[in-house]
């Protein structure tokens, strides 16, 4: 697959259809890949896939610093890819501006990724370019939200010591905003002092609010692609905030983010018929 | 006594001036007497303070240092603190850190002709340095005050700057932005650069202090060479996002200086030695 | 270090639970003055606060409201169809769906956060609310998880 | 002649200080493959072996990433200010790497010059470092390229060597290493082993010649174009020191407050007027390395930097400070047009 992905980038950079590719690079060996910006097609041969390719790159589309390098073509992974439609589906960024390879994945991570287990999207969606060959098949809810449903077993009072024995140790890096590409704001409401809307210094109560207000901005927009939980240094699971809110909207309204380009966002609109068994 | 380094002194309002639509002064002193004895600054350095509940925020001290009795503060209101600070009336209490910074080389300038140049809100940290001279008239030259604004309503201690202009050997121009004036407008219109390379002050034996938004410290600093003033003779007060003001918090760092320790002051030869990062 | 909730028994009958109640301003407000016209007594351990719609109540301020001491928050507001800006409470209503499954995530204790519709002809319902809430909340005790999340600090 | 202890007798050791009211801080296990700095409870939650170093640092312990400063009540137009109270409670950290306990020592300068931090300097006076010599590293430790190395003695109080068998040879460097140990240790003759450390790559000299002349060189924006501007590097690295003052008031008394905060972050310098002097990402990146190769150094003497690799170990993205020297380090070694010319030129297909 590599030298089909440097092919085909070779031939975008000298046809001028793109300025850069965002792909990932692995100058040494014996470090994991890291995001690279490949500007002119000698330096193709800098790009490396593997299954150590785990960061998620869509989360540049919406940097002025890479903005700034001209039309993109951008490497993803099944899970990526559907960062880009709802990128598209809020106007954020030109999907027709940009040329999107899809990479066929069959799980990342070394140890695999726990998102890999129940992945429904091993060939990507909604991409120019498919290079690799892999088998999609449609993967029941039971198990795409099990680590969820296995947390849940436990009672609210412990539940509730998990999470002041978790969130005890984040110390406000803000890693897990700044490698999410959802979390674009230019200024984030963690960063404005007018209103303080909740304590920014790391103590539990500021952290609660912080975390609480994370998860729930990506209410519906989350595609699971678990950057956050990987980025985070105390080893926080906020990968069980992401699924809590993607099963309530796949329970409640039927929604999976960064499915379908054109299907109205679960927050932004309503129907009168949802249901409301817990409004007395 | 263990000094806890962040901890403010309780300062008492005693007066506070509307200056313009949305700067005001504020007249404050020491609540405690006995640091009130002890406290001394120099003209040019700066204060942090402090609104509770809000935060802090960092001004010049913009009354002389010969005045004992009470120090004063200007400031625009922009943020969550400054829109706190203007709230208060007389008799309320702030907090006040300082003083911090390093200070104008008065002693320095002695004997020289002082030339200030302010833009906007950047009077106050002048206005310190005006005062002292004054009041030590005999050690200093001529003393040229440029002062301008975007409007007539935006210049700020009008009172004072007529005041000045009373002194012997002591020029005050003031300008504001063209389309800024009003009919009944005596002063001079135009941008502080162009007024002052109207003015044509003989710069001999002359020091600057040039203070302003950054367009105007760029487009004066090349006049003043014009006028023959060498690059060591020109100060200005860097306007660093400040936060601690004991050079511990690294938000001021520029280049090989903490702006809030070696700084704010800096002549312009300094300033050649601090990268383009501020 | 594990953060062990003693099991709160403090005696039943002086605890006075605090209630938040973030009410719109155009039905449930006026369902809770309508209480106060006709007469309708209720226990006084809620703290009103108003807001123009149940689509503006937004999900921090239940946060905010368990941080500075709440034992039990209130959202009410117009029935579906009657918002006075015609689709708040559905939006609110999707918001809460949602909401809710996260703070139940997270441990909160989803029986001390109550959700309905008062229009601003329920006075009696607005009584009743009130006088269930503060019940049920006197028999669960002060929020102490929460009080410790806010005093560990 | 050395002194040795039994691995039994130092988690009883650690048992006792925590019972008698001591507070102790030392590596264990976060969820089943994350190793971290905590307070312990039991002895039994320390770690000793087989991992090069936690990924966070012994900064929590000195310079905690929250504290408050002082507190204040208002009532009408008076204001009564209150000190914070500062931790009277001795505090032992165990089993630090020497890059951790390197930091002490350079830190103590920004904490004391002119102005002096009390809430440093008290944690300072009542903690005892007692370190673990390294065995073996990870690709990112570069201790011994700053002037460290795997059994560096600057900050420790007392360090242990292992010795195999659950057995530690433990050497006393202060009086209150001496003191933790009095009593506690045997007489032997067996030297503990040491790792061999990681291999010099970084040449600070090289790098500081280019941070002299390169402040605009485009090698920083071509560097450092991938990092996304968290604080993951700064708050988990054992020399950064940058912090906000927040007020926090509820109902009618409030407190001043102190946390961890860093150049990388994109509001650390903007002025109220809204001009941010560092409005780019790879600016910040720029500083950082300034700060500790260049700025740090000439004003106090201490590279910023014990070579700990925390920065590269957790940065989402794989850049943190060995990737850019390196970088630096080929762009002199390129301009210098030496032998090291072709290696660079081959180094040259990827950034």
């Amino acid at each position: 697959m590599t030298k089909q992905l440097h092919k085909v980038c070779r031939e975008l950079l000298e046809s001028g259809k793109v300025q850069v590719i965002i792909g990932y690079g692995q100058k040494d060996r014996g470090q994991p890949p890291h995001p690279v910006f490949i500007t002119s097609p000698e330096e193709v041969e800098g790009l490396v896939w593997n299954d150590q390719c785990v960061a998620n790159l869509t989360t540049y589309l919406t940097r002025k610093e890479i903005r700034a390098l001209g039309k993109p073509a951008i490497i993803v992974k099944g899970c990526d890819a559907r960062a880009i439609v709802v990128l598209q589906r809020e106007s954020q960024i030109d999907r027709s501006a940009m040329v999107v390879i899809g990479m066929a994945c069959n799980g990342v991570g070394e140890p695999r990724l726990a998102k890999c287990a129940a992945c429904d999207a091993h060939v990507p969606a909604h991409v120019d370019i498919t290079i690799g060959e892999a088998v999609s098949e449609p993967v029941d809810p039971e198990r795409r939200y099990n680590d969820l449903n296995v947390f849940m077993t436990q009672s609210t009072d412990e539940r509730m010591d998990y999470w002041q024995d978790e969130l005890e140790r984040c110390v406000r890096c803000y890693a897990c905003r700044q490698v999410c590409p959802l979390c674009y704001c230019e200024r984030c409401v963690a960063d404005k002092n007018r209103p303080v809307r909740f304590s920014t210094a790391p103590t539990l109560k500021g952290n609660y609010a912080w975390h609480i207000t994370r998860a729930f901005h990506l209410a519906g927009r989350c595609i699971g692609c678990d950057e956050c939980t990987r980025a985070c240094p105390a080893g926080i699971n906020l990968r069980l905030l992401n699924l809590s809110v993607a099963r309530a909207a796949e329970n409640a309204f039927g929604y999976r983010a960064g499915l379908d380009p054109e299907a109205e966002p679960v927050i932004g609109s309503f129907s009168t018929q949802d249901k409301e068994s817990f409004i007395k | 006594m263990v000094m806890n380094i962040y901890k403010p002194d309780l300062m008492k309002v005693l007066q506070v001036r509307q200056q313009t639509g949305d700067v005001k002064s504020v007249r404050i002193a020491f609540e405690d007497p006995a640091r009130a004895a002890e406290f001394s600054f120099r003209v040019g350095q700066f204060g942090i303070f402090s609104a509770f509940g809000y935060g802090e925020s960092t001004f010049n001290i913009c009354s002389s240092s010969n005045w004992k009795d009470y120090i004063e503060f200007c400031f625009r209101k922009t943020g969550a603190v400054t829109e706190a600070l203007w709230q208060i009336e007389e008799g309320d209490t702030i907090g006040f850190r300082g003083p911090y910074g390093n200070s104008y080389p008065m002693e320095e300038w002695e004997g020289r002709d002082l030339i200030f140049l302010g833009g906007g809100i950047a009077m106050p940290p002048i206005r310190c340095a005006i005062w002292y001279a004054l009041e030590n008239r005999d050690k200093y030259g001529h003393i040229t005050v440029v002062y301008g604004a975007r409007t007539t309503r935006d210049l700020v201690f009008q009172d004072e700057l007529d005041e000045w202009a009373q002194h012997e050997r002591t020029t005050i121009i003031r300008c504001v932005d063209p389309g800024g004036e009003t009919p009944d407008w005596k002063g001079e219109i135009g941008f502080v650069p162009n007024v002052l390379k109207k003015a044509a002050i003989q710069a001999r034996n002359a020091v600057a202090l040039v203070i302003g938004p950054p367009i105007m410290i760029k487009n004066t600093l090349p006049v003043l060479s014009d006028m023959g003033l060498a690059e060591r003779d020109i100060y200005t007060s860097l306007e660093n996002r400040m936060k601690c003001g004991v050079g511990k918090c690294g938000r001021c760092n520029c280049g090989p200086v903490y702006v809030c320790k070696e700084g704010p002051v800096f002549s312009l030869e300094q300033m050649k030695h601090l990268p383009n990062d501020f | 270090m594990t953060h062990k909730q003693p099991h709160p028994d403090p005696d039943m009958t002086t605890f006075e639970p605090k209630i938040v109640a973030y009410v719109c301003n155009w039905c449930t407000y006026l369902g809770a003055d309508l209480a106060g016209t006709n007469r309708l007594e209720y226990p006084p351990n809620v703290r009103i606060i108003r807001l123009p719609c149940t689509g503006r109540i937004d999900f921090n301020l239940i946060v905010k409201a368990f941080e500075t001491g709440a034992d039990a928050v209130l959202v009410s507001g117009c029935h579906p169809g009657d918002c006075h800006y015609t689709s708040g409470n559905y939006h609110a209503r999707r918001r809460w769906t949602l909401f809710r499954e996260l703070l139940d995530t997270l441990g909160i204790e989803m029986d001390r956060i109550h959700f309905t519709w008062i229009s601003a002809a329920e006075g009696r319902k607005w009584q009743q609310v009130i006088t269930e809430i503060t019940e049920k909340t006197r028999q669960m005790g002060p929020y102490l998880a929460y009080k410790r999340i806010c005093r560990v600090s | 002649m050395s002194t040795i202890i039994g691995g039994q007798v130092l988690r009883d050791m650690v048992n006792d200080w925590i019972g008698d009211g001591k507070r102790v801080g030392g590596p264990g296990y976060v969820g089943n493959h994350l190793i971290l700095y905590r307070w312990l409870h039991r002895s039994d939650e320390l770690l000793l072996e087989s991992y090069p170093r936690p990924h966070n640092s012994i900064k929590e312990f000195l310079f905690p990433s929250h504290e408050k400063l002082y507190h204040y009540k208002i009532d009408g137009q008076h204001i009564e200010l209150s000190e914070a109270v500062l931790p009277d409670a001795q505090q032992i950290i165990f089993a630090a790497r020497p890059c951790d306990a390197a930091s002490l020592p350079i830190l103590d300068h920004v904490f004391n010059w002119d102005y002096r931090d009390v809430f440093y300097n008290r944690r300072r006076s009542l903690t005892t470092v007692v370190t673990l010599a390294c065995q073996d590293h990870d690709a990112h430790c570069f201790c011994t390229s700053v002037g460290g190395g795997p059994d560096d003695e600057r900050g420790s109080d007392a360090m242990l060597f292992a010795l195999g068998q659950d057995q530690y040879e433990v050497r006393c460097f202060t009086d209150k290493g001496k003191a933790l140990f009095e009593g506690k240790l045997e007489e032997s003759t067996r030297v503990g082993k040491v790792g061999p450390g990681p291999e010099r790559r970084l040449d600070l000299e090289t790098v500081r010649e280019f941070l002299k002349t390169d402040f605009e060189s485009p090698l920083w924006e071509r560097q450092t174009l991938r990092c996304i501007g968290c604080g993951a590097c700064a708050y988990n690295c054992p020399t950064c020191h940058c912090f906000d003052i927040t007020d926090e008031k509820v109902g009618s008394a409030g407190v001043r407050m102190r946390s961890w905060d860093s150049c990388q972050m994109a509001m650390f310098t903007v002025h109220a007027s809204g001009h941010n002097p560092r409005s780019r990402q790879p600016q910040r990146q720029r500083q950082r390395i300034y700060h500790k190769f260049e700025i740090y150094p000439s004003k106090f003497g201490e590279i910023l930097c014990t070579g700990c690799g925390n920065c590269s170990r957790v940065c989402p993205v794989g850049l943190g400070i060995t990737p850019v020297l390196t970088a630096i380090q080929e762009e002199q070694a390129a301009r210098a047009g030496t032998g090291a010319a072709q290696e660079a030129g081959r180094e040259k297909v990827d950034q």
